[in-house]
């Protein structure tokens, strides 16, 4: 990020942001916990980027909702006076990729691109909850194609597949993980059929979806895919020629070998 | 006071036609302003009409024609109305007559124009299915025969003028003011069909085989782009397998309106079963949410589409529609709300029976006219229940679809446009008497 | 000879047709077009009878019930008599009846010309008798729709009289409470009328009053009322039927009606709210579409539905008997159903009202009444006729339902306070004799049937004679006031002109042969013949030209005007041919 | 009172005309013949028993695909965080979200940080993540922790 003028900085004493699972359970209760994250980025006087499609979905609905509707704000910032804290709505939520296409630009990621990505066929995975929350449906949503025009912007070619716009079924893990797997297996079916280098994905929970998935589905359901799943960021990087060392490279459960040595 | 005994009709489809023969037989000098460069509306462009499958255009072009010959009805096609200054009884109006860029009284309609035109432009009156010429004629039955030389289009290359044998194009002609003095006003300006490019699910204008019913309704025409021949816009095959989906954009509180467009359900099952008349051995389905097949012979009509065509009836509306890029045959994701099975289909062609919408220029008529539009642009009457076609303006009142969803489908527009005739030839009776 | 676009071009040879046409004997000009009827195709029949001086014209294509008038009008304007014209319909009787056999389509249509040129030879000049029409106008029906009517007609300056059979005007409108969509009290709406009407000097008001008996012809009808023990005598012009609709009434025991207390019809249950008959109900359940849209078949697999079910549906299907009520959909029942789901939520915000319908057509604008009805939390179930709801009598005045909802594919119970039924609005036994008095037809649905269903919508088969609101089907009052004053518009016309042309299609009898036998006059369903020293005379205006007494003159003193013998007999020879 | 509309996020069910788009669109529908969200629904207005629902509810992906394309804004997708809530507070919370909720409210972190997670974010020069415990003083303030069970 910083290569492409944007200085990220760590926030101090987040909590999770509140994933589907816990807004499920109590609705202000989840208004509060992560109003209290949006508290400290209000301190820090700086907007919020989340590289994660959840994280972006709980923090951006609670400030879009916290924001224009008086009566919840109010309750939320009496929960949060124990903790000496109060909402003010002052900054914005952004998605790595709301960041990378509206503040960065594609014009400058192609300039950066040092090894463009030739001949490399990339099918997306966008992941839902960037793209469909109810608050997103006025026009600052992000369509599909926001990662494709990425992909190529890196001169990698986007492959389209069915179930593209389908969710990896990550949600349903611990919940009923037989329909979970169901689900991946499905959309992985479908990135064979495309024949496909690699799945790229704007969520780490699509990624850990299919890249965890694909072990569980070869030991339970016998079948064998071996796609390669990255996510965006290290395309990027690939792209931009900055060498991915150490802990990155083994938290992949697919090997991703035929990938870098594709680009070498 | 002086009352003029005679009146002005705005849009010349079917009501703002029956209205103008209504008054004027009724001996009151009637002005019949269209916009476009024919009369005949949204009812030319039909195939056919439930329930005697008369073809539309058959039991319309009489009217027309009727307009045209009518000693108390004078006809100002490609025209609008600019100005409207005065009350009930006593209105002035400004009329502009757009230039034709061809002399009317000296234009025969041979059509040698348009054969040399080089120009070809999608034609409006086939739903961009067809193609016409930059120098014109709607279509076939239009009335005037007079042809029309779109300057959007034109390249100026004046071969229409060289090959002229009446000498009737005149590409310097300029626009003509009319004003007019009338004692009531009949708005029938009509309606628009919804694109429904935002329901992005159904791939409107992303995939060939989907289409609008009126653009299907011009495919089944006899004088349409095919000649009547139903083909699939992305390889000519005759269809085997077509399913029509209701409530596109109408019953829509997100993508298009919340209002029934009151039509669908009937014209879809007059269309499913032309496609069955057409080719018996083709599948056709109905997706529908509620069969809103009210009126008279209608719910009758659905059964024998049922029983003796056997036209299928699904309760749903389909959640997506994708597209195979090989064959460009269509796949329906559905749920059978009546078994609650989610399964999907395959077929040949969908059409997409989309909400009937105001038209573009409603609101800016309305402006001119000083009445009031709801908050879609549709003209709203003064009391709903008691005083169906008046608007809020004394004299002015209105009849057919530019009057909202308040109007069902021909006969309702027939039946307004005498009700509007009946409320002006009021007006204009009583106070001259 | 008229392509008709491909209607006719596209199974019938027509070039070929043309050519054969120029063959047969008497003809010097043919010509085929893509459609006659345009302007293009009109003035070339005008020019060609100037150019070639032509005395008989014919033209092949559709039916002359909707273009002969426009194809005579062209004649006359280049002066030729219209009855020297003859149609010969090769469309409606040709290609679309042989769409799949082009070569015979081909030959019949040489055939059909062949007989219409045989004919044409025939044809003479006929003058058409004009008849003087009466200025005045009789609405048979003071509902909302007569009541319209009548003062639409007299604020033209008509004068109209309306005639009710019932002591007070407001028909059907004055028994509902509210009115959809706008939940106004009906007397808002039909008082007005009802003032206005009275109080108009054009109008006379004849209520308990009924038609013993109607004569004449447009512009001349006369009219004999019946009120209490006196006859009255009108002479009027035209005729506005507005007769209106009954609420049907189901058979007793249907859904329990008429045998347990608490199952009301929609009328029945407005009628109890005006008087405050009812008390706060914990719940209230609809059922739709009772006694309409029978005979319909949406069947659904037997697996489809719980076993139970299935047992019932058996039952059902074992014991059918045939439902009772109508086809057709009465088209107002939803809203109505909503609005008095409505008012009982706004009456008692804690009642339950569940709606069991099987396709709710809230159409227009009333789908924002629907949205209304469900924020209200009104409930909507979709049932199947195949298995209706079932209703059982339950402790303390209660009633249980038993429903299959099959949206959720279960059976639900309710305990209800009130079960309402919507029932359709149907046609009144009266119709049929006012059908005959006034010699209107009435469709399949029982309603009086319009001229054409698309264009003319409010006119009727004989001329002079208007139907306005529920006479001609189910309709809300504003679209019966709407088809009110549409019929009112169309009859001020024929009034204003004050002058008609009729047909010169009438009896013609030669005197020289009549024996005065008197069997026309007995046989004539119009009254049109009268034996006058001896002889029978024909009253051009009310001859409708059926020709029964042609058929029937022992004597065969009567001829047809336009339809004689020679005409026919030589269009069989050509057929023969 | 019709409860679920009445709950957060719930409103959308007095909108529905049952048109099915949603379940014609919804990927869990497509695998398992359990889960239906125009019949869940239906069902909620029909007044089901509740067990039946929570279960149902929880199939849910939260993809919101159904919101994407519902006609009505009946918002399916939403309508199921209502039910849950509902259930939660009569304890039906499913183990796997249970566990995450407490670790949250315990640890402030759902999945609670290991020495290998510290290690990793070492690596980006980034310190390891410390429990947060505000967390559990606004659960309790908002009654989350007792849905949870937690004192």
């Amino acid at each position: 990020m910083p290569a492409l003028g944007v200085e990220l900085v760590d926030m101090d004493g987040t909590s999770c942001c509140g994933p589907f699972a816990i807004q499920s359970l109590d609705y202000t209760g989840w208004l509060a916990l992560a109003a209290r994250n949006l508290c400290i980025a209000e301190k820090m006087g700086l907007d919020i980027m989340a590289l994660c499609n959840d994280c972006y979905e709980s923090l951006m609905m609670v400030n879009q909702t916290l924001r224009t509707d008086k009566e919840t704000r109010d309750k939320v910032n009496e929960i949060l006076s124990v903790v000496n804290k109060k909402f003010k709505g002052t900054v914005n939520v952004k998605h790595t990729m709301d960041v990378l296409c509206d503040d960065v630009g594609l014009d400058k990621i192609r300039n950066k691109v040092a090894k463009p990505l030739n001949g490399l066929r990339v099918a997306t995975q966008v992941g839902c909850h960037l793209v469909r929350p109810k608050l997103l449906h006025t026009e600052i949503g992000k369509g599909f194609e926001v990662l494709d025009d990425l992909v190529q912007a890196l001169g990698a070619e986007p492959v389209q597949y069915d179930d593209k716009e389908i969710c990896c079924g990550g949600p349903l893990r611990d919940i009923d993980d037989h329909l979970s797997r169901n689900l991946s297996n499905r959309k992985l079916a479908a990135l064979k059929r495309a024949n496909v280098d690699c799945v790229v994905t704007a969520c780490p929970f699509c990624y850990i979806q299919f890249d965890v998935g694909q072990l569980e589905i070869k030991t339970l359901l016998k079948e064998e895919y071996d796609i390669p799943v990255l996510h965006f960021v290290e395309l990027l990087s690939f792209a931009m020629g900055i060498k991915l060392e150490g802990p990155q490279l083994r938290e992949h459960r697919v090997s991703i070998d035929s990938i870098v040595r594709k680009l070498a | 006071m002086m009352v003029e005994k005679s009146a002005l009709v705005i849009g010349a489809g079917i009501a703002g036609i029956q209205a103008s023969l209504d008054l004027a037989n009724r001996g009151i000098k009637t002005y019949l302003v269209e916009k476009s460069p024919s009369i005949g509306g949204r009812m030319a462009q039909l195939d056919k009409t439930f329930p005697t499958m008369d073809c539309s255009i058959c039991i319309l072009a009489p009217k027309m024609i009727e307009c045209f010959r009518h000693p108390n009805i004078d006809l100002l096609t490609y025209s609008e109305v600019r100005e409207v200054h005065g009350s009930a009884g006593d209105f002035t109006v400004k009329v502009v007559k757009k230039p034709r860029y061809v002399q009317a009284d000296k234009c025969v309609g041979c059509g040698i124009c348009a054969d040399h035109c080089p120009v070809e432009v999608p034609n409006e009156f086939d739903s961009g299915m067809g193609i016409r010429k930059a120098v014109y004629l709607p279509f076939p039955q239009a009335v005037p025969r007079v042809y029309t030389v779109d300057r959007d289009h034109c390249l100026d290359c004046g071969l229409c003028q060289s090959v002229c044998t009446a000498k009737a194009v005149d590409l310097e002609q300029q626009p003509v003011e009319l004003e007019l003095h009338v004692g009531g006003i009949v708005v029938a300006t009509g309606f628009d069909v919804y694109e429904p490019f935002r329901i992005t699910s159904y791939g409107y204008g992303k995939y060939k085989n989907v289409m609008t019913a009126m653009q299907l309704e011009r495919l089944l025409s006899a004088s349409g782009p095919t000649g009547g021949r139903i083909m699939r816009p992305s390889d000519g095959r005759i269809p085997r397998s077509i399913a029509f989906l209701q409530c596109v954009g109408s019953r829509d509180q997100r993508f298009g309106y919340p209002y029934c467009s009151s039509i669908c359900c009937k014209y879809a099952v007059k269309d499913a079963v032309l496609m069955k008349e057409h080719r018996p051995d083709s599948e056709v389905y109905i997706f529908y949410i509620d069969l809103r097949v009210f009126g008279k012979g209608f719910q009758e009509f659905a059964n024998r589409a049922k029983k003796e065509f056997g036209v299928k009836f699904i309760r749903s509306s389909p959640g997506e529609i994708r597209e195979d890029p090989e064959t460009r045959d269509l796949t329906l994701w559905y749920e059978d709300t009546l078994t609650r099975t989610v399964t999907s289909l395959k077929v040949d062609l969908v059409v997409l029976c989309t909400a009937l919408m105001p038209r573009s220029d409603s609101v800016e008529l309305a402006k001119i006219l000083g009445i009031d539009t709801d908050k879609f642009g549709f003209l709203v009457p003064s009391d709903s229940v008691g005083q169906p076609v008046d608007t809020q303006v004394p004299g002015i009142v209105g009849c057919g679809y530019c009057l909202g969803p308040r109007t069902g489908d021909i006969p309702d527009s027939v039946m307004q446009a005498g009700a509007a005739a009946a409320r002006v030839s009021e007006i204009i009776m009583a106070r001259s008497v | 000879m008229c392509h008709c676009g491909i209607n006719i071009g596209g199974v019938v040879n027509v070039p070929e047709v043309v050519e054969y046409a120029k063959t047969l004997p008497n003809v010097v000009w043919t010509e085929g077009n893509l459609y006659t009827c345009s302007e293009a195709g009109l003035s070339s029949i005008r020019d060609s009878i100037k150019k070639h001086g032509l005395n008989r014209v014919i033209v092949a294509s559709c039916t002359p019930r909707t273009h002969e008038p426009l194809f005579r009008a062209t004649c006359e304007e280049a002066g030729l008599n219209k009855y020297l014209f003859e149609m010969a319909n090769i469309r409606e009787q040709c290609s679309w009846v042989h769409s799949h056999e082009p070569e015979e389509a081909t030959a019949k249509a040489k055939g059909i010309v062949r007989m219409a040129v045989a004919r044409a030879r025939w044809l003479e000049p006929q003058d058409e008798p004009e008849v003087d029409v009466s200025d005045s106008a009789m609405v048979i029906g003071g509902g909302v729709s007569g009541l319209t009517a009548a003062v639409t007609l007299a604020n033209q300056g008509f004068k109209v009289h309306l005639v009710e059979k019932e002591p007070q005007l407001g028909g059907i409108t004055r028994r509902l409470g509210k009115i959809y969509p706008t939940l106004q009290d009906s007397s808002e709406i039909i008082d007005p009328l009802i003032k206005t009407t009275t109080s108009n000097e054009n109008i006379q008001v004849y209520t308990s009053a009924t038609l013993k008996d109607v004569s004449g012809y447009v512009g001349n009808f006369k009219v004999t009322l019946k009120k209490g023990t006196e006859d009255m005598k009108l002479d009027v012009g035209t005729i506005v039927l507005a007769s209106g609709a009954l609420n049907y009434e189901p058979p007793k025991g249907s859904f329990q009606y008429g045998v347990l207390g608490g199952v009301v019809t929609q009328l029945q249950l407005e009628e109890m709210l005006a008087r405050g008959e009812v008390a706060e109900p914990e719940r209230v359940l609809m059922i739709q579409c009772v006694g309409s849209r029978t005979g319909e078949v949406w069947t659904y697999e037997l697996s489809d539905m719980s076993q139970s079910f299935a047992a019932r549906l058996l039952s059902k299907i074992l014991g059918v008997k045939k439902e009772e009520g109508w086809p057709y959909c009465s088209k107002i029942c939803c809203m109505n159903a909503i609005k008095n789901a409505i008012r009982i939520k706004e009456l008692w915000p804690k009642a339950h009202v569940d709606i069991l319908f099987s396709d709710l057509r809230t159409y227009k604008e009333y789908e924002d009444f629907y949205r209304k009805a469900r924020a209200l939390e009104v409930k909507f179930i979709r049932y199947i006729r195949e298995i209706p709801p079932e209703i059982t009598e339950a402790p303390n005045k209660k009633l249980n339902v038993t429903a299959y909802d099959t949206l959720a594919g279960v059976e639900t119970e309710f305990l209800c306070d009130l079960v309402v039924l919507s029932t359709p609005l149907c046609p009144s036994k009266e119709d049929v004799m006012l059908a005959r008095m006034l010699k209107v037809p009435l469709g399949p649905d029982g309603f009086f049937m319009e001229a054409h269903p698309k264009l003319r919508p409010v006119d009727c088969q004989s001329d002079g004679i208007f139907i306005a609101g529920t006479a001609c089907g189910p309709k809300d009052i504003p679209e019966s006031i709407i088809s009110a004053k549409a019929a009112a518009a169309r009859a001020s016309i024929l009034m204003a002109n004050r002058k008609l042309r009729t047909e010169a299609l009438t009896a013609d009898v030669n005197t020289d042969l009549c024996i005065g036998c008197g069997l026309c006059e007995e046989l004539c369903p119009y009254g049109a013949h009268k034996i006058q020293n001896g002889k029978s005379t024909t009253i051009a205006a009310l001859c409708r030209g059926c020709g029964v007494c042609a058929a029937d003159c022992p004597r065969h003193a009567i001829t047809m005007r336009h339809y004689s013998d020679r005409q026919i007999l030589a269009q069989v020879e050509a057929m023969m041919a | 009172m019709h409860v679920v509309a009445n709950t957060p996020r719930g409103e959308g069910v007095l909108s529905c005309i049952q048109c099915g788009r949603c379940a014609g669109s919804c990927p869990v529908g497509r695998l398992t013949v359990k889960y239906n969200p125009r019949r869940l629904v239906e069902m909620v207005n029909l007044g089901f028993k509740w067990e039946a629902l929570f279960e149902l509810s929880w199939l849910c992906l939260s993809c919101f695909t159904c919101i994407d394309r519902c006609p009505q804004g009946a918002d399916v997708g939403e309508v199921v965080f209502a039910l849950r809530s509902i259930g939660a507070r009569d304890g039906n919370i499913p183990k796997g979200a249970l566990t995450m909720a407490r670790n949250l409210v315990e640890t402030g972190h759902i999945v609670i940080p290991t020495a290998s997670m510290s290690k990793q974010r070492a690596s980006f020069g980034l310190p390891p993540r410390e429990s947060v415990p505000e967390v559990a003083k606004i659960a309790r303030k908002s009654g989350f922790s007792k849905i949870l069970g937690l004192k």
